[in-house]
């Protein structure tokens, strides 16, 4: 994709019409794989994870047709909340808290850079951490984010927003993998002991998702 | 296949089971579109509150225990899943009051997200909140941290003896003090005999052999002690019990309230037939049952198996017990 | 391969089941070496008694319902079999006071059998005994006899309207008045979703196909209507409802007492679902629900299904519906 | 057997330890076949039967072995009680009153012609009686009971006892295998319909087996 872009400054930053296509998109790869999540969560947990997604996708979208004209910041948290209202279990909250996150980073509208780009995101996960004790290799949505976080941050402004995304939903991805080897540490999967080896961890799966739909709003753009 | 359930369509059940729970008790408790359960004859203002969360599926917990003597305001989650944080602020919200809240819940680890994100949001809004979290599961054994062990039917004695407090006026530090005395003397143990069916999905919660049962299954499935063959009930009373005791200290001379929990399709006839094991055990060690529950409170649909839940008991615990109550799912006189 | 059930010696059951209820519920009754269950405080003996008998495996039913408000005796008989006539008789004599002996039998060719021989005995012994005999089950269609028409849930209805009209101080003429109102305006229709286990011989019950379910089953597993494909919880209740209200008479107008009483393994989520079908039908139709229960009051081991009850009432059997009662299975405050 | 047994006046009467013999036979047939009665009842009722026809058959036993020395009269009343107390569902009240009748029909001990002995038995018959409206055809003990009966009365005094009571237990048999071709009016079976087509009664074949245990007792003294 890269050079079929824009202008340099269209490379540089995104406005919050390319966020809400980024929440969009995201929302797209969930639907596509919801049946995948919801298979992962019946070897691993109790099967509703796919379901939690879709509804949670679903109150994303409804908040931003409900709402054209908000600030950005307002679509997320108000959006946030929504998700948090529509899935029960563990993903609500934990997907709210991204969202409410991510637009608690936010000034007013305007332009992102990719500094602030990586900053939304960061903060996204930042407030979750304030409700999860979850580390890496604990078998959970943090081993998508985590390492997606530390990609972020090795990156300085230069990096274009597309490339700063993908790269960091590439680190996501490659999270969500390697929690096939991992017992769960954390949610109903704790107690399976080692009947969830060889099994990615749905959450980590669903948040490789969103990132790599962000991602990719970017880079059709 | 269809599933061998009477229900309507699987993605509404928690709307329609709570439409009809508010119809057949519309005496007692109403329900709200953010589906909390709510007395309809609410507790005096200066009394201390009791709000709780959890899932459904579960009937008649937790819902059936709102009520006089018990509970203000019970969060219901889809089924097996915890409500969201908006449902669960709201009712903290409703709950306000100078006397404060009581706020107990399951240690199950969408509760406890969804349950500390609201408390954080309501106490930035003022109101005044005590938490007790319930985590009286022993099957992951001695040892195990607190947060690892999980909140089974040791919620409903405490909503009870902490219901009754605060409906007998105590303050919110008298009534937190006597849950958590009863918290840190309370032990569960859960036994499965023979799968659930989740009633959304059709699927079995679990899978079982033919001529084996599993000590220490959580309400969902989560793995137990591993499978055993399938012992008697006064083998099964005498095993659980013993662990129990262990878990709780209990010597001879104790005095203890002994709760059999039906899971769903075991019987009345069984539980009796493993209470009357289990005064047989707590007899040889000198133990004494002061009250009992025999029956089905916190049920896993159609789960066959039980819960045998023991804590040690002092003079205001038991007096608290024997309180009276009148709620959906549970009447003292 | 054993049974999935948790019990000790099979021959031993009802012994061991009426040790762990006695044990469970010594505050309020106490069990006989004939198998009579009895109040630990006796009604004011210038009151009438209530005695009834009935196999055991139907837990709460019927000994459940023995204490304040309800009955004053139940003799147990084995694993769905009648006691024997001189435990009948033995018990009518324990119940024998100047007020009489409301002796409610549920028609089931055991009962009635055993039922009659000791009444006959008690009375040639100047006991003052009515008997009233429960037929309400539907199943076998409009015109059959009552003698060929089954006893189901319905007797615990009479129970609680007979046992609350006998507290309150009523001759026995009135009671049995009373108790013969009801029964001649109450019906009960059965659905079976799945089979239970005979606890004795570890048989099934009765054989229905993984797809199936079949309306007016007896709580033996005695035959209904044929099986039909499973229908959703709306559609039962509608199918159920209607024939209910047709049997009974009842018409826009009228008020209605209407009991879903689980068999076992149909949880009471889906009975509130359904519970919400019957409203709406009754709604339809103009017809008022005035008073209701959902739960297990007469199961059938671990059969999935129901039963589903309704009565026109009056002014006067829903005060007596609504009076106190304080048993092991039901308190109303 | 005709010709093999004692004195003219042996063959006229039986004495009471003979009647004991005779019941203890019949509880002999019982035990030797109860799990056929099982099996049958689990066909066409609960199967409970054999069970309820074997401690029916210890009551009976113990009660006669707990007094040796007492009037039949009096041991056949106690033994109805005892099996009424012992068996529940349809058995225990049915075979109770029918030993209870068959005692009621004595008078004080000596010894039993055929007349006595045939009145014994429609006696006890007789008491079921008032207590059941099972008729022939609805495939009951009665089934076996009444057509033994009705041989009973077709013979006068002259018949000798065991050739009278190998005559009813031959016509209970007959009746008893008549019930596999009968539709169900009471019990339990009565709601199987023509489920039950092709299967003898319990009940109406425990009948034939105590009869035949009478005839037994008798014929081999
Ligand atoms: N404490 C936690 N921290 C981070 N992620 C968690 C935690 N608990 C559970 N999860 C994530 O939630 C996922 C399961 O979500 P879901 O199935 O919707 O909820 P539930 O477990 O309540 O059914 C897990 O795969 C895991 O990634
Ligand atoms: N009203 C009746 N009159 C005569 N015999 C009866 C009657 N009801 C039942 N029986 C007999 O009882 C037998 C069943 O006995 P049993 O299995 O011990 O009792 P239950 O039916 O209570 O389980 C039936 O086979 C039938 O012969
Ligand atoms: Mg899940
Ligand atoms: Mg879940
Ligand atoms: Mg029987
Ligand atoms: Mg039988």
């Amino acid at each position: 994709m890269i050079g079929t872009t824009g202008t340099p400054h269209m490379k540089d930053t995104v406005n919050p019409s390319q966020v809400t296509a980024m929440l969009r998109t995201a929302a797209g790869q969930i639907r596509a794989r919801h049946q995948l999540l919801t298979d992962l969560d019946s070897v691993t947990g109790d099967g509703d994870h796919g379901t939690a997604m879709l509804r949670s996708m679903d109150a994303l979208e409804q908040t931003m047709d409900a709402m054209p004209e908000a600030e950005l910041k307002e679509v997320l948290a108000k959006s946030g909340w929504a998700v948090m209202s529509a899935a029960g279990g563990s993903t609500g909250p934990l997907l709210g808290t991204f969202f409410i996150g991510m637009g608690a980073s936010l000034g007013e509208a305007g332009q992102l850079d990719g500094a602030a780009l990586s900053a939304m995101i960061r903060r996204g996960v930042t407030e979750m951490q304030k409700h999860t004790q979850a580390r890496i290799g604990d078998k959970t949505m943090m081993d998508a984010l985590l390492p997606a976080v530390a990609t972020l941050e090795q990156h300085d402004e230069s990096t274009p927003p597309a490339r700063l995304l993908q790269l960091a939903a590439e680190s996501a991805a490659l999270g969500a993998e390697q929690t096939k080897d991992m017992l769960a540490k954390f949610g109903r999967a704790r107690n399976l002991g080692d009947r969830v080896l060889g099994h990615a961890d749905p959450g980590a799966t669903s948040m490789a998702l969103i990132l790599a739909g962000f991602a990719e709003a970017l880079n059709e753009s | 296949m269809k599933m061998k359930k009477f229900i309507n369509d699987p993605t509404q059940l928690t709307s329609e089971l709570l439409e009809g729970f508010a119809l057949a008790h519309g005496d007692m408790i109403a329900v709200s579109p953010e589906r909390l359960v709510t007395r309809v004859r609410p507790k005096s203002p200066d009394k201390v509150s009791l709000v709780t969360l959890g899932g459904a599926g579960h009937e008649p917990a937790l819902s059936g225990f709102v009520g006089e003597g018990m509970l203000d305001i019970s969060v219901v989650g889809d089924i097996f899943a915890a409500p969201g944080p908006p449902a669960v602020l709201e009712a903290l919200r409703q709950a306000k009051r100078d006397a404060g809240v009581l706020f107990v819940v399951l240690n199950h680890a969408g509760d406890v997200l969804s349950g500390n994100m609201a408390l954080q949001m309501a106490e930035s809004e003022g109101i005044k909140i005590t938490k007790v979290v319930t985590h009286e599961d022993i099957a992951a054994g001695p040892g195990t941290p607190d947060a690892d062990r999980r909140g089974l039917v040791g919620c409903v004695a405490l909503y009870k003896i902490a219901g009754a407090a605060a409906e007998a006026g105590k303050s919110l530090e008298e009534v937190a003090a006597i849950a958590e005395r009863l918290n840190n003397n309370m032990a569960t143990l859960a036994v499965a005999m023979k799968a659930a069916t989740h009633p959304a999905t059709g699927e079995a919660l679990f899978e079982l052999p033919d001529d084996e049962m599993e000590i220490g299954m959580g309400q969902h499935g989560e793995a137990g002690t591993g499978p055993s063959p399938i012992r008697s009930a006064d083998e099964t009373a005498a095993i659980m019990m013993e662990n129990l005791v262990k878990a709780i200290g209990a010597k001879a001379g104790d005095r203890l309230l002994v709760i059999l929990n039906g899971a769903g399709a075991t019987t009345l006839m069984e539980l009796y037939i493993v209470f009357r094991g289990v005064k047989k055990y707590l007899d040889q060690h000198g133990i004494t049952i002061v009250a009992s529950h025999v029956g089905e409170l916190l049920t896993v649909q159609e789960m066959a198996g039980f819960q045998m839940f023991a804590a040690k008991m002092d003079d205001e615990l038991l007096d608290l017990w024997k309180a009276p109550c009148n709620t959906p799912a549970w009447a003292v006189k």
